[in-house]
């Protein structure tokens, strides 16, 4: 079947031509639907082109983000076929289901104008969770002994790539149930820091993940780990930080003393 | 609720292990709790009365109530495992093979319950 | 109370119950062998300090367990907040309390 | 159409959240006095635009262990070939080591380790010492998302999705009253005053057919600072980097890179007959520096021995699959998720253009010829010459955007009121930007293929001074015909097919620089390469251009490099010192 498409994909001159049916959520704050666009199949063709073709040869009003076009900004990310994910880097051919795609802005957070979310949200809760690294030396002092090996930083590495793209958060269920809740990459970037002995802030990192919306209104419904682009696991982050918390709640690993 | 990307939530983002887990703890945790009252409720019927107890608990030997009985053993059976599952997830450090996991109380809890269904008939 | 502390309580709960629950699916199983009777299940209990303390530490965990449950529950799914929730909730953990407490009286003392 | 106008104003205004912006933002906090209002406006979202963020290899910083700033400072000067601004390049040596300890101990970088837990350096091509620190091959991203964690916590006002459109003088001329941007979200346009601004818009040759920078990058800040009649330094010199992938015109994907690392392990590079072929053009092969690998693909493609879809393959699966899948495993999996099997197959590669080493003259304390402008990172010109090695430029933005940030919040306290902006400007800025709308719509994304395959073909890898004159007309034509283009009718607010027309605008005036520029240096050097005049010249009669328009008019001169540290053919490294640290491999 994907052999047939190539042969007729490039340059699609006739209707017989291959097309996808996509259906694209136009609107904002106020409300909006979605409307369909015939859009020719390309070999190469990731979501963001997709939407990318359908502004600039359909429908010019349509509005949709995107920066760095190869997964590291984090910045194109919307609910395709329903499911989130970084759509510069979506083949088509992997998502679209009988010639269909849905797309729509971000779960979770506000919209501003059709495919382009408000992200604040997600990262003044980044913010609040003292996911920001709290210094214990400074520019005079010389770099941190740290070597590759030590399981604390093995931890902290695990998490460390992740490029906000907010699209565990938009995952999430209970993102969506308590709008309190940190999220899981604010609360995985605090648990990198927590293991990142070069970071003096572990017992406020503590208080601000048991605070309310904090780490232990998560239920490890993993949504976050089965979609992370990077493959990344803000569930066994949390998870570590719910260890972390109850030791410090019954006396042990307080101040300094981390996991 | 945060805009109206909210409403657009759908049932894909569900469709994997962990979270039918997730889910399955807590229908059942509902499921519990909807039924302790009503448990607590006909055994303090033997302060008052044995006879109406009696009379319940042979009610209770009706194909369908035996049969509702054994969805409520499995209910408890399936939040107790659920339970103990996500407690070793989130306090022991082990490379969680969480999937696994999650199959592994469901099938506890099916034998489990299938033990006292059988016992029950 | 702070999100930490309910999240104790709840496991900690949830770790007492555990092994009592355990015991009385255990019990059960066994009970059921014969056709229940409450002869029987009061036979077994009456004037029992054990199953007192059994069923006793039993509800008072479940109450306020399935309380802290519900409460997440109805935050998330019915947008609860605030004083509502509250109320709702210790109303929950109140008569889950008072129906426990007596139907462990019942099948323990009266 | 009247356009409605916001006024806001601040103290310290930094336009873009690069490395430049978020470092200015940073050090102004430290340094100015206290209760100085800072806000970052910003085209896309804080931290999360930019190419910053899209560093891969790392960031060169001499740390010891036999290196020095001074063997940094001279394969700087080697790499530019003589062009560089030394007194920058000394600084951004100099500073890198400063900055560096910053990054790592106060916004916490954690870069990657030896196994004895030293910070790990490595050797970028062009130099002679293991010098580029690194966290994997994302560095970028984890300097950006440290930097932009600090100053979300910090209070910096925000102005996201906000692009800055004008730079306007003050009415009396005493310099910069503030910036004219439209705020995208709205459509409104914004009218920021402030004591001090950064601009630190990063550059970004995105009007080449292929092109590494994120989408937001369209020459804006240099179209702004030309306007305002500043003059701009060695905009000829557009570098190439010489594998980014080729998938075809449809995608977003053509034109991003493919690791260096590839053709360093040993991925080597075939034309459509199967041939490797650069071995004909230098002895090292693909492990040749990025301008002569370019040029190499560059001339095998004139010869027509192209791939299908115009390009050359590049090859890594005679060093195994699993091996490369595991070595590359991020340059493997993004090309999976494009359908491209890196590891086994053939991939298609073409060079692309990836960073302007041209840029404002400024001083090495960031200052411009406009009181109260300050210009940082890649929007600044002189610190790399006529080439900018892998590993200089996040060192270049970061540096010069802390100084920036210190140098303004010391100079505002000297300031005591806001200057009052010159309201013709503002006007004559807003008919400008508001001019295609109401026009008949067009196809504005077929001009900007028009433009890039017209800086690709004539001001490109390969120039000839025919070629570029050539390309003068053309961009003529391109831009009456974008004055004749209108954008679709409908609101305003966050259309992107209005910004897409203001970004051809920035790119089509800033291409005639690069153009003319190119037309004005008549020798080879560096990312520059004339077919009609491939000598290097004299390097002690260096020169660099300059760039200005004066009267409505493009004014290129050519003006003397001073040596002000080191004469061509010397060195200050000791006698003695080897050549290079970095042992053969
Ligand atoms: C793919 C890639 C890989 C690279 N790898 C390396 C490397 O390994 N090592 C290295 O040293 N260098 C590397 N570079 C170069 C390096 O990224 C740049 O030299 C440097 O980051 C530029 O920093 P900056 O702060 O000047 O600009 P940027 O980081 O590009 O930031 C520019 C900012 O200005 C904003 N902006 C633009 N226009 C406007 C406007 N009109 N109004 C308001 N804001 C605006 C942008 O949105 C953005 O926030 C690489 C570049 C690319 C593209
Ligand atoms: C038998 C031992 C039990 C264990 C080990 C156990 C364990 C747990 C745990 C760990 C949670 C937290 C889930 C989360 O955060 O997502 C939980 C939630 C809950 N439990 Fe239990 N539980 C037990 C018994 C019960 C009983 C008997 C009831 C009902 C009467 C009950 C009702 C609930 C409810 C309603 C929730 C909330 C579910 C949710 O938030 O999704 N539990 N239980
Ligand atoms: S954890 Fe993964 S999904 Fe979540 S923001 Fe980070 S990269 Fe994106
Ligand atoms: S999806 Fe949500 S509930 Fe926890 S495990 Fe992930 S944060
Ligand atoms: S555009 Fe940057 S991640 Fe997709």
């Amino acid at each position: 079947m994907p052999d047939e498409h190539r042969t007729a994909a490039t340059r699609p001159a006739s209707n017989e031509a291959a097309t996808l049916a996509v259906y694209v959520w136009r609107g904002d704050a106020g409300g909006g639907a979605e409307q369909r666009f015939d859009v020719p199949k390309q070999d190469s063709q990731t979501v963001l082109d997709v939407v990318t073709w359908i502004q600039q040869q359909a429908d010019a009003s349509l509005t949709y983000r995107f920066a760095c076009r190869v997964g590291m900004c984090g910045s194109c990310a919307m609910m395709v076929n329903d499911e989130p994910r970084w759509t510069c880097r979506t083949h088509v051919e992997r998502v679209a289901s009988d010639g269909e795609l849905h797309i729509a802005p971000l779960r979770n957070l506000p919209v501003i104008k059709d495919l382009v979310t408000d992200m604040d949200p997600f990262f003044d809760k980044w913010v609040k969770a003292e996911a920001v690294h709290h210094p214990s030396a400074g520019r005079a002092d010389g770099f941190a002994a740290v070597t590759p090996d030590d399981p604390q930083r093995i931890e902290a590495s695990a998490g460390i790539e992740c490029i906000n793209c907010a699209i565990c958060y938009a995952a999430c269920d209970t993102v969506a149930g308590n709008p309190d809740y940190l999220g899981p990459a604010a609360l995985q970037r605090a648990w990198t820091l927590y293991n990142d002995s070069r970071d003096g802030g572990g017992d406020a990192i503590l208080d601000a993940v048991s605070q309310s919306g904090g780490c232990h209104s998560c239920h490890s419904m993993g949504s976050c780990s089965h979609y992370c682009p990077n493959d990344l696991d803000p569930m066994g982050a949390i998870a570590g930080l719910k260890l972390a918390t109850t030791k410090r709640f019954f006396g042990r690993g307080k101040g300094g003393g981390r996991s | 609720m945060s805009g109206r990307a909210g409403q657009m939530a759908k049932r894909r983002i569900r469709g994997h292990a962990l979270w039918y887990a997730h889910i399955l703890h807590r229908v059942s945790g509902i499921g519990l709790a909807l039924f302790l009252p009503l448990h607590f409720w006909v055994l303090s019927l033997a302060i008052t009365d044995v006879a109406a107890l009696d009379g319940f608990l042979a009610f209770a030997d009706l194909p369908l109530v035996k049969l509702s009985e054994f969805g409520l053993v499995f209910l408890l059976a399936v939040h107790l495992f659920g339970g103990l599952r996500l407690m070793a997830l989130e306090w022991l450090p082990w490379p969680a093979p969480h999937k696994t996991l999650a199959a592994g109380t469901l099938a506890i809890s099916a034998f489990l319950s299938g033990v006292f269904f059988l016992q029950a008939i | 109370m702070t999100e930490l502390r309910l999240y104790m309580a709840q496991r900690l709960t949830a770790l007492i119950m555990a092994p009592l629950v355990i015991g009385h699916i255990a019990v059960m199983i066994y009970a059921v062998q014969g056709g229940l009777s409450a002869g029987e299940i009061l036979g077994r209990t009456r004037g029992s300090l054990f199953w007192a303390l059994f069923y006793g530490s039993f509800v008072a965990a479940v109450s306020i367990h399935a309380t802290i449950g519900i409460r997440t529950i109805l935050s998330e799914w019915a947008g609860l907040r605030g004083t509502l929730l509250n109320g709702v909730c210790i109303g929950l953990c109140a008569v889950l309390l008072v129906m426990g407490g007596r139907a462990v009286m019942a099948v323990t003392f009266a | 159409m009247t356009a409605q106008i916001d006024r806001h104003d601040t103290d310290i205004l930094i336009l873009g959240s690069g490395g430049a912006g978020l470092f200015a933002a940073l050090h102004a906090q430290q340094s100015a006095p206290e209760g100085t209002k800072i806000t970052m406006a910003v085209k896309g979202l804080i931290g999360k635009c930019g190419c910053t963020r899209m560093v891969q290899g790392g960031y060169n910083v001499a740390l010891g262990g036999g290196d020095t700033v001074e063997r940094h400072f001279m394969d700087t000067i080697n790499g530019g070939k003589w062009l560089p601004d030394q007194d920058m390049a000394w600084r951004l040596c100099e500073t890198a080591v400063e900055r560096i300890h910053e990054l790592e101990n106060e916004v916490g970088c954690f870069f990657d380790r030896n196994s004895d837990g030293t910070l790990h350096q490595k050797a970028f091509a062009g130099q002679t010492a293991d010098r580029t620190v690194h966290k994997g091959d994302l560095t970028g991203i984890e300097i950006i998302n440290r930097l932009m964690e600090q100053v979300l916590s910090r209070p910096v006002e925000r102005l996201q999705e906000h692009r800055a459109i004008a730079l306007v003088p003050a009415k009396d001329g005493a310099g910069l009253a503030g910036v004219l941007m439209i705020d995208m979200r709205t459509g409104n346009f914004r009218m920021v005053r402030a004591k001090a601004v950064l601009m630190a818009t990063g550059g970004g040759p995105t009007m080449y057919r292929y092109h590494t920078p994120s989408g937001d990058k369209t020459m804006d800040g240099l179209s702004m600072a030309l306007r305002a009649g500043l003059p701009l330094r060695d905009m000829e010199m557009v570098q190439f980097h010489p594998t980014g992938l080729l998938a075809g015109d449809d995608t977003r994907m053509t034109g991003t890179v493919l690791e260096e690392g590839l053709r360093g392990a040993g991925g080597i590079l075939l034309n459509s007959n199967g041939e490797r072929f650069l071995f004909d053009y230098d002895e090292r092969g693909e492990r040749a520096t990025r301008d002569i690998v370019s040029r190499a693909i560059y001339d095998e493609m004139r010869k027509g021995k192209t791939t299908p879809q115009g390009g050359v393959h590049i090859a890594m699966s005679h060093l195994g699959p699993e091996t490369v899948a595991q070595k590359f495993a991020g340059m493997v999996k993004r090309c999976a998720d494009c359908g491209f099997d890196l590891a086994g197959g053939l991939v298609e590669v073409v060079p692309t253009a990836h960073y302007l080493m041209g840029g404002v003259v400024v001083d090495t304390d960031t200052r411009t010829a406009l009181p109260g402008l300050y210009v940082a990172g890649e929007d600044a010109g002189g610190a790399h010459g006529a080439n900018r090695l892998g590993g200089n430029g996040v060192a270049n933005s970061t540096v010069y955007g802390g100084i920036a940030g210190d140098v303004m919040g010391r100079d505002i306290a000297a300031q005591a009121h806001l200057r009052d902006p010159d309201e013709t400007v503002i006007a004559a800025e807003i008919d400008r930007a508001m001019h295609p709308v109401g026009q008949r719509h067009g196809d504005i994304h077929g001009l900007r293929r028009e433009l890039q395959n017209v800086m690709w073909d004539d001001v490109g890898v390969i120039r000839t001074e025919s070629g570029m004159t050539g390309a003068l007309a053309k961009l003529d034509a391109i831009e009456s015909e974008l004055m004749r283009t209108g954008i679709a009718a409908g609101g305003l607010a966050f259309n992107l097919t209005w910004h897409d027309w203001l970004n051809m605008r920035s790119l089509v005036e800033i291409s005639r620089v690069i153009t003319h520029a190119g037309i004005a240096r008549e020798n080879s050097r560096g990312a520059h390469y004339r077919e009609d005049h491939p000598e290097v010249g004299e390097l002690s009669k260096s020169y660099f251009t300059q760039a200005r328009r004066q009267d409505g008019s493009l004014q290129v001169t050519r003006e003397p490099v001073r040596f002000t540290i080191v004469a061509p053919g010397k060195t200050i490294l000791p006698d003695g010192e080897p050549e290079t640290l970095v042992a053969a491999e």
